[in-house]
């Protein structure tokens, strides 16, 4: 009965932990590195404008301003790793190479989505990308990334499993099991739990019995707690290669608290009013895109070479938005389709 | 007489009972700063304050428990479960625990607890948040399932849920939530388990369910234009089951039509139909035709959803197989 | 030919099919060093070792995630979930994830596992470990949901579930464990969704599952001693359903009686009567009649649980009254 | 896929706590302490024998060599503190002064049962004795004796929810969710884990991430590890004295982990054969009983005191036991009393 409390945005920094080292990555993963947050952050304000037009329906949750995480693991991943997200999971799929066109479609409930509008924004897979889905209801991913990894060790695959996560996830009781179960079976899992500092509307500091909702619970798995910065591409790109050649070698799971901040609403047109407006200036002033813009000019990239990336983004953002616009409703009797591995919903004979 | 929303009223029913109840408290994700995701708990958290309204952490097994704790010792809590698809991740708590404690104990525990929940498919939000789940509900023995389609019933059924000495499952639909209509001035507190006959007709008997009980007033209009006059029933509540008007209706239709959001398998209008095929089969003068969603996960585009919903069109062509 | 118990012929299946196939492996609680609370998995660790046979943390939404996860990945793990009321702690992943992601997904991720229990009543372990939940998961698209009655078919059938690419709901009813019955040399492997008529008879057709078969055949010879010749069908598997075998059996003897142990509402009883007062209402010459436990929990003495589950003698009554 | 480990029997004091102080309780409340240890051990003992003879049907889960912890918390808690048990709560419900022939009749299916035998050995209740319940399915009991601490802190009656569980039990997703929820309302609850070292037949460290598997989670909801020996009878009492302090001081919830043995198998006849010899004699002789016996004699309770309550004791089991042989069978119309609270179970109109 505690009343809620938003975490004043100085506490944000403290207690970090670049498990890394502090070596940077080399130029091309830099430049990767802001490449993906560039097409996340275009391919989010624009799937914002469309929902603000009406054509995407539903609902969808935007990751604008987590952008580094997603990069950081996308870029230092193997193209074999699997990637288990959250509904907040268009990042997630954009950063294992999913194409926009089938994402945007997606959203927009067009025949050329991803799963032909049958999963919607909340729902994202693509197995040819090792994208095991972006799942909707809280907690049951973990567990089902454990699966994966299970099977990784099984078959001996070297494959690793990456499982994001956001904070007030660590509240259900599927969190629990899954990371006991890593832990004793030592799967090649890597938890990421992405803290934006809210859960929808709700604080996390005002539901959760710890200060650091993830890296406090990590010994209780025999786990070792560490805390990020989300922000920043670089840590976060190193934290990344860190967990997955601990997860590759054998020494099992991991589980990483980025702490992160969502600069829109939870989901659809909310306009986050709910947070104070010194806690959003703060976060603004911590943009990860515009901040490693500055980095990578900072350290020597030519803003020519920079410009013509983000002109190249911008393009591939536009051409998929038409290209989704462009195509037309799914099949009707996609409705029937593929409930059974027959092809149909058939339940009797 | 005002006229009000679907959202308002849950709002407002649960304002008539915290005020008129001190035992009454509300809790669960987002309910009380934010005033609820769906705003249907609006105002509430400012009126009753922070030890009656509680936001949660997302811990549906902890809510659900916590609001049977609280029941058994003397509360009268209503507990919030967002989109009820996420019942099943507390199914424990309710199908094992609250639905079977009375009975286990032998009547020495009581639990006045009512769980709310949003229900129903429609706005395009994919296949893990549209499930209509009364069935599964329905199939636990010690749940009462309720499930309104009008703000006035909003009202007098969560009054009534409130004030049961049984633990009841509340499913708001999400699709009705924006839909609006006349409600009474002062206290308004329904019985459970009386359907109403919202539409009279001699020829058909539809029976439906929240957002279908709409759809089948339109279906209704539709026959009417043929010719057919549909008997239009709106359940209210699935336990306690009103088999007294439904059975009245068929009696003299000798034709009935269940239209029910869920997926085809052991939904209600299975139940319902095999109660007639049992005592009333030789009052019928025609197949019993069930109008369901296909057995499919629900799909998120808009034009694959609306295609596997329950329409009134389809409603209609039921109705005409049934009289065929 | 050889007998067997039922409780060995689920090791023995098991067995045949991971000496087949490599991606088999099975785990959960007690499976491995213990052999399963049942005995059902006696030998298996000791025959295919501790990596593809593993006993698990108390985690049953762990448990049944990794089998998801890994069943995507390439494997196909068979899961168990000791006592089928358990079903309800990991029901988001069973009915939420399992069920919907081939559809969610549009095809691209199968989910070849199975996922075995011990469903049912009779053992006195009252309301929380003997509830029957097979409408559970039959009321959820995307599940096959499997009953053996038989040793043999415990084998047939637990096969053809492993082999299948779907994800399967296996129901082992705890009550039958320690039955007998002849088992087959050799590989024994059944298609899903083949109802088997077990007793041939012309004046009423009587379906059942699982533990109700035994007492449905005990009840046909009550009926012949009073000159009323029943059929009895074993359903064996509730999706896919065998609707060709129980409807010729209606058609010709005009008279259906169900027989679940389930809690009667919303029981795949309701499910099967509805489609006959749908598509076959002409050919019946009586009311279709459900025998079911009461909409009770289950109580745990030996002689409540005996007057709540359906008897032999009830299931006699039952026909009796579909011929009156 | 680690090889299960049954712990050396003498981790078992390594790292113990007494939380409590070391100033053993009155002479009054050792005797109380002693004659609840008994009235358990003597009525599970015969629950045994009639299991064997077929009187007993159905399962019983026996607290065998677990008596110290309930008799202490029995011994300890106010009259209106409510207690949640599990399945294995013989010990628990005689502990609050439920008398023993409804208890004996429940377990053999009579008439006179605590629940007319609608509830079986697994889920004795007696609102009247705030026994509020025993629970069989493994969590969720921590949940609701949350509830019940949140209505009386609700209410202000001072009232403290005791939860007992097994260590099993702390890897299930609800003890984590029931774990922060108490932790962030500041409920006054206690959780107690009965760490007996097994669950049914798999050892609890060889599915768990950390060594102690209820003090080792205490910090991931900011709560102090404690760890006690579960078998004298004097260190449950101070520790159940300081926590049920605590928690009814508004200071909010405890986590304490006893460490226990149960001394016959998990459940009806199992001979529990899983177990090494050398482990059960090392608990064996750590038997709370007679230990607590020589302890009392040692400090100069009078034999003669001692056999008076013995016998007492003796004689009570036995008539216990003829009452309930005496008691018929429910009445067959309980069958369908007492679904809904009109007393019936009826759904329909
Ligand atoms: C079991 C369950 N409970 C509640 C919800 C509704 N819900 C969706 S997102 C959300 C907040 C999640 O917060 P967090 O884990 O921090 O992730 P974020 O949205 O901030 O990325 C909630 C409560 C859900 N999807 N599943
Ligand atoms: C959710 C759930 N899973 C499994 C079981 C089966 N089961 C009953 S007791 C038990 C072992 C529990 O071990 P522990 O918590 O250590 O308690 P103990 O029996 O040792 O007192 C198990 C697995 C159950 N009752 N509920
Ligand atoms: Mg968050
Ligand atoms: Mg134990």
């Amino acid at each position: 009965m505690s009343p809620p409390r938003a975490p004043a945005p100085d506490e944000a920094p403290s207690g970090s932990l670049d498990p890394g080292g502090s070596r940077p990555p080399a130029r091309a993963t830099r430049l990767a590195l802001y490449t993906r947050m560039l097409e996340m952050r275009g391919f989010e304000k624009r799937a914002y404008d469309l929902f603000l037009s009406g054509l995407v329906k539903g609902t969808s949750h935007l990751g604008l301003g987590q952008e580094a995480i997603a990069a950081a693991f996308g870029t230092a991943m193997r193209e074999d790793d699997y990637t288990f997200a959250t509904y907040r999971g268009h990042n997630h799929a954009l950063a294992r190479g999913v194409p926009m066109t089938p994402v945007m479609g997606e959203l927009m409930g067009r025949a050329c989505g991803l799963m032909a509008g049958k999963g919607g924004s909340m729902h994202l897979t693509s197995v040819e990308h090792h994208m095991m889905g972006s799942y909707a209801i809280i907690g049951a991913h973990l567990t089902i990334a454990n699966g994966a990894a299970w099977s990784a060790k099984a078959r001996g695959s070297g494959q690793v499993a990456v499982c994001f996560f956001g904070d007030g996830t660590t509240n259900i009781g599927a969190f629990h099991e899954a990371l006991n179960f890593a832990a004793v079976y030592e799967l090649p899992v890597v938890f990421v739990c992405e803290n934006n500092l809210w859960m929808e509307y709700t604080p996390i500091a005002s539901v959760t019995a710890v200060a650091r909702p993830a890296a406090d619970r990590a010994s209780a798995y025999g786990l070792e707690p560490v805390v990020l910065d989300g922000n920043d591409p670089d840590v976060m790109h190193a934290a990344a290669v860190a967990a997955l050649g601990r997860a590759r070698s054998g020494a099992g799971p991991s589980l990483l608290e980025a702490l992160t901040y969502r600069h829109g609403g939870h989901s659809r047109a909310d306009p986050g009013k709910y947070r104070s407006d010194e806690e959003l200036s703060y976060w603004l002033g911590r943009d990860p895109v515009p901040a490693y813009r500055a980095r990578l000019v900072a350290e020597g990239v030519e803003e020519a070479e920079i410009a013509a990336i983000e002109q190249q983004v911008a393009a591939a953002v536009d051409e998929a938005t038409e290209a989704a616009k462009a195509s037309g409703p799914p099949s009707l009797d996609l409705v029937e389709k593929d409930v059974f591995a027959d092809g149909g919903a058939s339940w009797r004979r | 007489m005002a006229e009000m929303t679907y959202r308002d009223a849950v709002a407002a029913g649960i304002a008539q009972e915290m005020a008129r109840d001190d035992s009454v408290v509300l809790f669960g994700e987002d309910v009380g700063a934010a005033g609820g995701v769906f705003k249907a708990t609006v105002g509430l958290l400012e009126k009753f304050g922070p030890t009656r309204v509680v936001d949660t952490p997302i811990s549906e097994q902890a809510i659900l428990g916590a609001a049977m704790g609280a029941a058994m010792t003397g509360m009268r809590p209503i507990a919030e479960v967002m989109f009820s698809d996420f019942f099943a991740v507390c199914w424990d708590i309710v199908a094992n625990e609250i639905a079977k404690t009375r009975y286990m104990t032998n009547g020495q525990v009581s639990l006045p607890l009512v769980i709310r929940s949003g229900n129903g498919g429609g706005s395009r939000f994919g296949a893990q948040h549209s499930q209509s789940i009364e069935n599964w509900a329905m199939a636990v023995p010690g749940l009462k399932v309720v499930a309104p389609s009008t703000p006035r019933d909003v009202i007098g059924l969560l009054a009534a849920a409130v004030r049961d000495p049984d633990p009841v499952l509340f499913f708001e639909h999400k699709s009705l939530y924006a839909t609006k209509g006349e409600v009474g001035q002062g206290e308004i507190c329904d019985e459970l388990g009386r359907a109403v006959v919202v539409r009279e007709g001699d020829d058909v008997t539809i029976v439906a369910l929240a957002q279908m009980v709409p759809r089948a007033l339109h279906a209704a209009e539709e026959l009417a234009r043929d010719g057919i006059e549909a008997a239009v029933v709106d359940l209210r509540s699935l336990v306690p089951l009103d088999m007294t008007t439904v059975a009245a209706s068929v009696r003299a239709t000798g034709h009935l039509v269940t239209v029910e959001e869920n997926p085809r398998l052991c939904g209600w209008g299975a139940e319902l139909s095999s109660i007639v095929a049992e005592e009333l089969l030789f009052d019928l003068d025609g197949p019993v035709v069930r109008v369901t969603t296909p057995h499919v996960p629900l799909p998120a585009a808009d034009a694959l959803e609306d295609a596997a919903l329950p329409s009134p069109e389809r409603i209609a062509d039921g109705a005409r197989r049934a009289l065929a």
